[in-house]
Protein backbone atom coordinates (compact mmCIF):
# COMPACT_ATOMS: atom_id res chain seq x y z
CA UNK A 1 0.00 0.00 0.00
CA UNK A 2 1.19 3.56 -0.36
CA UNK A 3 1.64 5.70 2.80
CA UNK A 4 1.23 9.57 2.22
CA UNK A 5 2.84 12.09 4.98
CA UNK A 6 1.91 15.48 5.65
CA UNK A 7 3.29 18.54 7.01
CA UNK A 8 5.32 18.26 9.78
CA UNK A 9 5.24 14.60 9.76
CA UNK A 10 6.36 14.67 6.24
CA UNK A 11 9.36 17.03 7.06
CA UNK A 12 10.40 15.12 10.13
CA UNK A 13 10.34 11.80 7.72
CA UNK A 14 12.14 13.30 4.81
CA UNK A 15 9.90 12.15 2.51
CA UNK A 16 6.41 12.58 1.28
CA UNK A 17 5.08 8.95 0.07
CA UNK A 18 6.35 5.58 0.31
CA UNK A 19 5.04 2.10 -0.94
CA UNK A 20 4.63 -0.02 2.41
CA UNK A 21 3.87 -4.17 2.88
CA UNK A 22 3.16 -4.55 6.06
CA UNK A 23 2.84 -7.77 7.86
CA UNK A 24 -0.61 -9.57 8.92
CA UNK A 25 -0.55 -8.80 12.05
CA UNK A 26 -0.86 -4.73 11.40
CA UNK A 27 -4.62 -5.05 10.93
CA UNK A 28 -5.54 -1.44 12.19
CA UNK A 29 -4.10 2.04 11.73
CA UNK A 30 -3.20 2.23 15.30
CA UNK A 31 -1.10 -1.27 14.32
CA UNK A 32 0.99 0.59 11.50
CA UNK A 33 1.48 3.66 13.48
CA UNK A 34 2.92 1.67 16.18
CA UNK A 35 5.06 -0.84 13.34
CA UNK A 36 6.05 2.50 11.87
CA UNK A 37 8.15 3.73 14.79
CA UNK A 38 10.08 0.41 15.26
CA UNK A 39 11.27 0.57 11.50
CA UNK A 40 13.63 3.61 12.25
CA UNK A 41 14.50 6.43 14.89
CA UNK A 42 12.97 9.08 13.11
CA UNK A 43 9.71 7.68 12.69
CA UNK A 44 9.47 6.51 16.70
CA UNK A 45 9.79 10.51 17.36
CA UNK A 46 7.40 11.55 14.89
CA UNK A 47 4.85 9.50 15.55
CA UNK A 48 5.41 9.27 19.59
CA UNK A 49 2.38 11.09 20.26
CA UNK A 50 -0.33 9.20 18.49
CA UNK A 51 -3.12 11.82 19.72
CA UNK A 52 -1.61 14.30 17.13
CA UNK A 53 -1.41 11.95 14.33
CA UNK A 54 -4.55 12.00 12.12
CA UNK A 55 -5.34 9.37 9.64
CA UNK A 56 -7.06 8.65 5.88
CA UNK A 57 -8.20 5.52 4.20
CA UNK A 58 -8.47 6.02 0.55
CA UNK A 59 -9.33 9.84 1.22
CA UNK A 60 -11.30 8.83 3.82
CA UNK A 61 -10.39 10.51 7.67
CA UNK A 62 -10.61 7.17 9.84
CA UNK A 63 -10.12 6.44 13.76
CA UNK A 64 -6.38 4.51 14.97
CA UNK A 65 -8.96 1.67 15.93
CA UNK A 66 -10.38 1.52 11.61
CA UNK A 67 -9.03 -1.90 9.98
CA UNK A 68 -6.69 -1.20 7.17
CA UNK A 69 -8.73 -3.32 5.03
CA UNK A 70 -8.28 -2.87 1.23
CA UNK A 71 -7.26 0.43 1.63
CA UNK A 72 -4.35 1.32 -1.19
CA UNK A 73 -3.65 4.55 0.26
CA UNK A 74 -2.82 5.33 3.93
CA UNK A 75 -2.49 8.65 5.04
CA UNK A 76 -0.67 10.43 8.19
CA UNK A 77 -1.07 14.06 8.89
CA UNK A 78 -0.88 16.67 12.32
CA UNK A 79 -4.11 17.87 13.03
CA UNK A 80 -5.46 20.36 10.33
CA UNK A 81 -5.17 23.70 10.17
CA UNK A 82 -7.69 24.93 7.12
CA UNK A 83 -9.50 28.16 6.87
CA UNK B 1 -26.59 24.41 -5.70
CA UNK B 2 -23.41 23.48 -3.83
CA UNK B 3 -19.75 24.44 -4.91
CA UNK B 4 -15.96 23.85 -3.87
CA UNK B 5 -12.74 25.33 -5.69
CA UNK B 6 -9.46 24.60 -4.44
CA UNK B 7 -6.87 26.23 -6.04
CA UNK B 8 -2.98 27.83 -6.14
CA UNK B 9 -4.38 30.31 -7.90
CA UNK B 10 -5.11 34.08 -6.83
CA UNK B 11 -9.34 34.87 -6.62
CA UNK B 12 -10.96 37.96 -7.09
CA UNK B 13 -13.46 38.01 -3.37
CA UNK B 14 -15.85 40.74 -4.85
CA UNK B 15 -16.32 39.00 -8.13
CA UNK B 16 -17.02 35.73 -6.51
CA UNK B 17 -19.66 37.30 -4.92
CA UNK B 18 -20.89 38.72 -7.57
CA UNK B 19 -21.19 35.70 -9.61
CA UNK B 20 -22.93 34.32 -6.82
CA UNK B 21 -25.48 37.05 -6.15
CA UNK B 22 -26.10 36.64 -9.62
CA UNK B 23 -28.28 33.73 -9.56
CA UNK B 24 -30.30 34.55 -6.38
CA UNK B 25 -33.75 33.22 -7.98
CA UNK B 26 -35.06 35.08 -5.67
CA UNK B 27 -33.20 34.71 -2.33
CA UNK B 28 -33.10 37.34 0.38
CA UNK B 29 -29.79 37.17 2.31
CA UNK B 30 -26.41 36.09 0.96
CA UNK B 31 -23.43 36.37 3.26
CA UNK B 32 -19.59 35.78 2.15
CA UNK B 33 -16.78 35.33 4.78
CA UNK B 34 -13.20 36.52 3.50
CA UNK B 35 -10.33 35.14 4.98
CA UNK B 36 -6.94 36.64 4.44
CA UNK B 37 -3.48 36.05 5.26
CA UNK B 38 -2.65 38.15 8.66
CA UNK B 39 -0.03 39.87 9.94
CA UNK B 40 1.28 42.14 12.75
CA UNK B 41 3.82 44.60 13.72
CA UNK B 42 4.70 42.57 16.70
CA UNK B 43 4.54 39.25 15.13
CA UNK B 44 5.35 39.75 10.80
CA UNK B 45 4.68 37.12 8.72
CA UNK B 46 6.51 37.19 5.06
CA UNK B 47 4.56 34.70 3.13
CA UNK B 48 2.37 31.96 4.49
CA UNK B 49 2.39 28.40 2.74
CA UNK B 50 -0.53 25.99 2.94
CA UNK B 51 -0.06 22.20 2.41
CA UNK B 52 -3.19 20.45 0.72
CA UNK B 53 -4.11 16.97 0.33
CA UNK B 54 -6.53 17.41 -2.19
CA UNK B 55 -8.24 14.42 -2.87
CA UNK B 56 -9.22 14.31 0.87
CA UNK B 57 -10.53 18.14 1.05
CA UNK B 58 -12.39 17.80 -1.80
CA UNK B 59 -14.30 14.46 0.05
CA UNK B 60 -14.24 16.87 3.48
CA UNK B 61 -15.36 19.58 1.95
CA UNK B 62 -18.11 18.53 -0.14
CA UNK B 63 -19.50 16.74 3.17
CA UNK B 64 -19.60 19.44 4.65
CA UNK B 65 -21.00 21.74 2.40
CA UNK B 66 -23.90 19.48 1.56
CA UNK B 67 -24.40 19.37 5.67
CA UNK B 68 -24.54 22.62 5.66
CA UNK B 69 -27.22 23.14 2.56
CA UNK B 70 -29.54 20.81 4.38
CA UNK B 71 -29.22 22.41 7.81
CA UNK B 72 -29.86 25.87 7.14
CA UNK B 73 -32.13 25.15 4.09
CA UNK B 74 -29.37 27.22 1.91
CA UNK B 75 -30.18 27.95 -1.52
CA UNK B 76 -26.55 28.30 -3.33
CA UNK B 77 -23.57 27.35 -0.80
CA UNK B 78 -19.38 27.91 -2.20
CA UNK B 79 -16.43 26.98 -0.70
CA UNK B 80 -13.00 28.48 -2.56
CA UNK B 81 -10.02 27.49 -0.30
CA UNK B 82 -6.28 28.59 -1.94
CA UNK B 83 -3.35 26.52 -1.00
CA UNK B 84 0.94 27.43 -2.32
CA UNK B 85 2.46 30.45 -0.76
CA UNK B 86 0.85 33.41 -0.15
CA UNK B 87 1.27 37.08 1.24
CA UNK B 88 0.07 39.00 4.16
CA UNK B 89 -3.08 40.67 2.85
CA UNK B 90 -4.31 38.07 0.28
CA UNK B 91 -7.52 36.12 0.63
CA UNK B 92 -6.79 32.49 1.40
CA UNK B 93 -10.68 31.60 1.69
CA UNK B 94 -14.16 32.41 0.87
CA UNK B 95 -17.14 30.99 2.08
CA UNK B 96 -20.76 31.82 0.31
CA UNK B 97 -24.05 31.06 1.50
CA UNK B 98 -27.46 32.22 0.38
CA UNK B 99 -31.04 31.04 2.06
CA UNK B 100 -34.17 32.93 2.25
CA UNK B 101 -33.74 34.16 6.01
CA UNK B 102 -30.48 35.96 6.94
CA UNK B 103 -30.01 34.09 10.37
CA UNK B 104 -29.55 30.73 8.24
CA UNK B 105 -26.95 32.61 6.07
CA UNK B 106 -24.98 33.88 8.59
CA UNK B 107 -25.18 30.26 10.53
CA UNK B 108 -24.44 28.73 7.01
CA UNK B 109 -21.24 30.37 6.48
CA UNK B 110 -20.10 30.62 9.74
CA UNK B 111 -21.00 26.86 10.24
CA UNK B 112 -18.86 25.79 6.94
CA UNK B 113 -15.83 28.48 8.21
CA UNK B 114 -15.90 26.80 11.84
CA UNK B 115 -15.12 23.01 9.85
CA UNK B 116 -12.87 24.38 7.98
CA UNK B 117 -10.55 25.08 10.52
CA UNK B 118 -10.16 21.55 12.21
CA UNK B 119 -11.57 19.27 9.30
CA UNK B 120 -10.42 20.30 6.18
CA UNK B 121 -6.98 18.88 5.36
CA UNK B 122 -4.86 21.71 4.87
CA UNK B 123 -1.43 22.38 7.06
CA UNK B 124 -0.36 26.12 7.28
CA UNK B 125 3.35 27.15 7.22
CA UNK B 126 4.21 30.68 7.77
CA UNK B 127 7.68 32.07 6.94
CA UNK B 128 9.16 34.77 9.68
CA UNK B 129 12.06 36.51 9.99
CA UNK B 130 12.53 33.86 12.92
CA UNK B 131 12.12 31.34 10.50
CA UNK B 132 9.13 28.93 9.20
CA UNK B 133 6.97 27.70 11.75
CA UNK B 134 4.23 25.14 11.36
CA UNK B 135 0.96 26.84 12.54
CA UNK B 136 -0.33 24.83 15.48
CA UNK B 137 -4.56 23.62 15.28
CA UNK B 138 -6.05 25.55 17.84
CA UNK B 139 -8.47 24.61 21.15
CA UNK B 140 -10.67 27.52 20.42
CA UNK B 141 -11.40 25.80 16.45
CA UNK B 142 -12.32 22.84 17.93
CA UNK B 143 -15.06 24.26 20.63
CA UNK B 144 -16.21 26.30 18.03
CA UNK B 145 -16.91 23.34 15.55
CA UNK B 146 -17.79 21.54 18.53
CA UNK B 147 -20.89 23.79 19.23
CA UNK B 148 -22.72 22.75 16.59
CA UNK B 149 -22.80 19.61 17.54
CA UNK B 150 -24.16 20.00 20.96
CA UNK B 151 -26.91 22.44 20.09
CA UNK B 152 -28.67 20.42 17.10
CA UNK C 1 -13.20 53.39 10.83
CA UNK C 2 -16.68 53.34 10.23
CA UNK C 3 -18.65 54.65 7.27
CA UNK C 4 -22.42 54.74 6.76
CA UNK C 5 -24.01 55.56 3.27
CA UNK C 6 -27.78 55.52 2.47
CA UNK C 7 -28.21 55.89 -1.18
CA UNK C 8 -31.08 56.48 -3.69
CA UNK C 9 -28.33 54.71 -6.80
CA UNK C 10 -27.57 51.02 -6.94
CA UNK C 11 -24.39 49.75 -5.30
CA UNK C 12 -21.94 46.99 -6.77
CA UNK C 13 -21.59 44.78 -3.81
CA UNK C 14 -18.59 42.87 -5.02
CA UNK C 15 -16.62 45.98 -5.93
CA UNK C 16 -17.85 47.31 -2.67
CA UNK C 17 -16.83 44.17 -0.50
CA UNK C 18 -13.03 44.56 -2.89
CA UNK C 19 -12.82 48.30 -1.61
CA UNK C 20 -13.21 47.14 1.77
CA UNK C 21 -11.01 43.87 1.94
CA UNK C 22 -8.40 46.73 0.32
CA UNK C 23 -7.44 47.75 3.66
CA UNK C 24 -7.28 45.40 5.74
CA UNK C 25 -4.27 46.46 7.61
CA UNK C 26 -3.07 43.02 8.61
CA UNK C 27 -6.56 41.90 10.00
CA UNK C 28 -8.01 37.90 9.14
CA UNK C 29 -11.47 37.92 8.35
CA UNK C 30 -14.34 39.87 6.59
CA UNK C 31 -17.88 39.49 6.56
CA UNK C 32 -19.58 40.72 3.98
CA UNK C 33 -23.58 40.35 4.29
CA UNK C 34 -25.82 41.41 0.94
CA UNK C 35 -29.68 41.98 1.60
CA UNK C 36 -31.79 41.08 -1.67
CA UNK C 37 -35.27 42.53 -3.04
CA UNK C 38 -37.18 38.74 -2.05
CA UNK C 39 -39.71 37.48 -4.90
CA UNK C 40 -41.39 34.17 -5.18
CA UNK C 41 -43.44 32.45 -7.81
CA UNK C 42 -46.11 32.16 -5.01
CA UNK C 43 -46.17 35.90 -3.92
CA UNK C 44 -44.70 37.99 -6.49
CA UNK C 45 -43.32 41.23 -5.96
CA UNK C 46 -42.67 43.68 -8.90
CA UNK C 47 -40.82 46.96 -7.47
CA UNK C 48 -40.21 47.60 -3.38
CA UNK C 49 -40.39 51.11 -2.15
CA UNK C 50 -37.63 51.89 1.19
CA UNK C 51 -39.10 55.14 2.10
CA UNK C 52 -36.19 56.75 4.59
CA UNK C 53 -36.03 59.81 7.59
CA UNK C 54 -32.65 60.30 6.34
CA UNK C 55 -31.48 62.51 9.59
CA UNK C 56 -32.74 60.42 12.01
CA UNK C 57 -31.25 56.79 9.78
CA UNK C 58 -27.69 58.38 10.09
CA UNK C 59 -28.02 58.49 13.72
CA UNK C 60 -29.33 55.56 14.36
CA UNK C 61 -27.32 53.59 11.85
CA UNK C 62 -24.10 55.91 13.31
CA UNK C 63 -24.95 54.98 16.59
CA UNK C 64 -25.34 50.81 16.18
CA UNK C 65 -22.14 50.67 13.76
CA UNK C 66 -20.16 52.77 16.85
CA UNK C 67 -21.64 50.18 19.19
CA UNK C 68 -20.61 46.90 16.84
CA UNK C 69 -17.15 48.42 16.66
CA UNK C 70 -16.58 48.73 20.56
CA UNK C 71 -18.45 45.52 21.51
CA UNK C 72 -17.09 43.07 18.55
CA UNK C 73 -13.28 44.57 18.27
CA UNK C 74 -13.93 45.57 14.63
CA UNK C 75 -11.26 47.20 12.81
CA UNK C 76 -13.57 48.58 10.12
CA UNK C 77 -17.41 48.79 9.62
CA UNK C 78 -19.76 49.64 6.53
CA UNK C 79 -22.91 50.11 6.29
CA UNK C 80 -24.62 50.85 2.38
CA UNK C 81 -28.83 50.90 2.57
CA UNK C 82 -30.66 52.23 -0.07
CA UNK C 83 -33.90 53.73 -0.65
CA UNK C 84 -36.08 54.48 -3.43
CA UNK C 85 -37.89 52.00 -5.51
CA UNK C 86 -35.59 48.51 -6.63
CA UNK C 87 -36.98 45.60 -8.24
CA UNK C 88 -36.41 41.84 -7.34
CA UNK C 89 -32.94 40.45 -6.86
CA UNK C 90 -31.21 43.96 -6.37
CA UNK C 91 -29.43 44.54 -3.60
CA UNK C 92 -30.87 46.61 -0.83
CA UNK C 93 -28.24 46.45 1.88
CA UNK C 94 -24.94 45.42 2.75
CA UNK C 95 -23.03 45.32 5.81
CA UNK C 96 -19.37 44.76 6.31
CA UNK C 97 -17.36 43.54 9.34
CA UNK C 98 -13.39 43.08 9.42
CA UNK C 99 -12.29 41.68 12.46
CA UNK C 100 -8.97 40.04 13.17
CA UNK C 101 -11.11 36.68 14.41
CA UNK C 102 -13.95 34.95 12.20
CA UNK C 103 -16.45 35.21 15.00
CA UNK C 104 -15.97 38.54 16.15
CA UNK C 105 -16.72 39.66 12.12
CA UNK C 106 -19.42 37.23 12.23
CA UNK C 107 -21.28 38.44 15.14
CA UNK C 108 -20.31 42.33 14.05
CA UNK C 109 -22.18 41.74 10.82
CA UNK C 110 -24.97 39.94 12.01
CA UNK C 111 -25.74 42.58 15.19
CA UNK C 112 -25.64 45.24 12.54
CA UNK C 113 -28.05 43.40 10.24
CA UNK C 114 -30.48 42.65 13.47
CA UNK C 115 -30.72 46.43 14.16
CA UNK C 116 -31.50 48.04 11.38
CA UNK C 117 -34.33 45.51 10.74
CA UNK C 118 -35.81 46.76 13.81
CA UNK C 119 -33.93 50.01 14.46
CA UNK C 120 -33.37 51.78 10.74
CA UNK C 121 -36.04 54.27 10.34
CA UNK C 122 -36.91 52.50 6.64
CA UNK C 123 -40.45 51.51 5.40
CA UNK C 124 -41.00 48.77 3.06
CA UNK C 125 -44.04 49.22 0.30
CA UNK C 126 -44.33 45.89 -1.95
CA UNK C 127 -46.31 46.24 -5.59
CA UNK C 128 -47.76 42.88 -5.94
CA UNK C 129 -50.35 41.95 -8.74
CA UNK C 130 -53.06 42.70 -6.32
CA UNK C 131 -51.76 46.25 -5.31
CA UNK C 132 -49.38 47.80 -2.99
CA UNK C 133 -48.94 46.53 0.56
CA UNK C 134 -46.76 48.07 3.36
CA UNK C 135 -44.14 45.01 5.03
CA UNK C 136 -45.14 44.62 8.78
CA UNK C 137 -42.39 44.85 11.18
CA UNK C 138 -42.29 41.13 12.33
CA UNK C 139 -41.92 39.33 15.87
CA UNK C 140 -38.71 37.48 14.88
CA UNK C 141 -36.83 40.39 13.84
CA UNK C 142 -37.72 42.22 17.80
CA UNK C 143 -36.86 38.64 18.90
CA UNK C 144 -33.19 38.60 16.70
CA UNK C 145 -32.17 41.68 18.36
CA UNK C 146 -33.46 41.41 21.44
CA UNK C 147 -30.70 38.27 22.09
CA UNK C 148 -28.16 41.10 21.60
CA UNK C 149 -28.67 42.77 24.86
CA UNK C 150 -30.02 39.44 26.68
CA UNK C 151 -26.49 37.96 26.03
CA UNK C 152 -23.96 40.76 27.23
CA UNK D 1 -43.24 72.86 15.64
CA UNK D 2 -42.94 70.96 12.48
CA UNK D 3 -44.10 67.62 12.11
CA UNK D 4 -43.45 64.65 9.93
CA UNK D 5 -45.20 61.61 9.27
CA UNK D 6 -43.73 58.40 7.21
CA UNK D 7 -45.10 55.26 5.56
CA UNK D 8 -48.66 54.64 6.40
CA UNK D 9 -49.07 57.29 9.02
CA UNK D 10 -48.50 59.53 6.18
CA UNK D 11 -51.08 58.13 3.71
CA UNK D 12 -53.72 57.46 5.87
CA UNK D 13 -53.27 61.72 7.12
CA UNK D 14 -52.75 62.30 2.82
CA UNK D 15 -49.42 64.40 4.09
CA UNK D 16 -46.27 63.87 5.15
CA UNK D 17 -45.49 67.46 6.88
CA UNK D 18 -47.12 70.38 8.70
CA UNK D 19 -46.67 72.94 10.85
CA UNK D 20 -48.40 72.71 14.44
CA UNK D 21 -48.62 74.74 17.25
CA UNK D 22 -50.00 73.04 20.02
CA UNK D 23 -51.38 74.59 23.34
CA UNK D 24 -49.31 74.78 26.47
CA UNK D 25 -50.99 71.79 28.15
CA UNK D 26 -49.49 69.44 25.15
CA UNK D 27 -46.35 68.36 27.26
CA UNK D 28 -44.84 65.03 26.08
CA UNK D 29 -45.22 62.99 22.95
CA UNK D 30 -47.77 60.99 24.15
CA UNK D 31 -50.12 64.38 24.38
CA UNK D 32 -49.37 65.53 21.03
CA UNK D 33 -50.91 62.45 19.81
CA UNK D 34 -54.05 63.13 21.91
CA UNK D 35 -53.89 66.43 20.70
CA UNK D 36 -53.88 65.04 17.53
CA UNK D 37 -56.27 62.67 17.44
CA UNK D 38 -58.79 65.51 19.02
CA UNK D 39 -58.17 67.81 15.45
CA UNK D 40 -59.42 65.60 13.11
CA UNK D 41 -60.99 61.90 12.22
CA UNK D 42 -58.00 60.59 9.84
CA UNK D 43 -55.78 61.55 12.37
CA UNK D 44 -58.25 59.74 15.44
CA UNK D 45 -57.70 56.75 13.35
CA UNK D 46 -54.83 56.35 11.90
CA UNK D 47 -53.20 57.15 15.50
CA UNK D 48 -55.91 54.83 17.61
CA UNK D 49 -52.80 52.14 18.43
CA UNK D 50 -50.02 54.67 20.03
CA UNK D 51 -48.05 50.99 20.04
CA UNK D 52 -47.76 51.15 16.55
CA UNK D 53 -46.65 54.95 16.44
CA UNK D 54 -42.84 55.46 16.88
CA UNK D 55 -41.82 59.06 17.71
CA UNK D 56 -38.31 61.15 16.84
CA UNK D 57 -37.57 64.54 18.19
CA UNK D 58 -35.54 66.29 16.38
CA UNK D 59 -34.51 62.76 14.59
CA UNK D 60 -33.84 61.50 17.78
CA UNK D 61 -35.85 58.13 18.63
CA UNK D 62 -38.30 58.85 21.79
CA UNK D 63 -40.83 57.33 23.66
CA UNK D 64 -44.47 58.51 24.18
CA UNK D 65 -43.16 60.25 27.51
CA UNK D 66 -40.51 61.99 26.58
CA UNK D 67 -41.41 65.96 26.94
CA UNK D 68 -41.64 68.16 23.55
CA UNK D 69 -39.23 70.75 25.08
CA UNK D 70 -37.73 72.61 22.82
CA UNK D 71 -37.82 70.33 19.84
CA UNK D 72 -38.33 72.20 16.59
CA UNK D 73 -39.24 68.44 14.44
CA UNK D 74 -41.28 66.05 15.45
CA UNK D 75 -41.42 62.86 13.61
CA UNK D 76 -44.40 59.87 14.08
CA UNK D 77 -43.86 56.69 12.12
CA UNK D 78 -45.01 53.01 12.33
CA UNK D 79 -42.60 50.56 13.41
CA UNK D 80 -39.03 50.22 11.14
CA UNK D 81 -38.82 47.47 8.29
CA UNK D 82 -35.06 48.49 7.70
CA UNK D 83 -32.46 45.98 6.66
Amino acid sequence: MKLLYFAWLRERLNRDEEEIDPPAEVVTVGDLIQWLRGRDEAADLALQKPELVKAALDAKIVRHDAPLGDAKVVALFPPMTGG
Amino acid sequence: MQTVRLQQAPFDPGAETNAFLAESAGAGAAVTFTGLVRTSPGDPVQTLTLECYRELAENQIGAMVAEAMTRFSLLRATVIHRYGTLRPGEPIVQVMAMAPHRGDAFAGAEFLMDYLKTDAPFWKQEQTPDGPRWVDAREEDSAARDRWSSDG
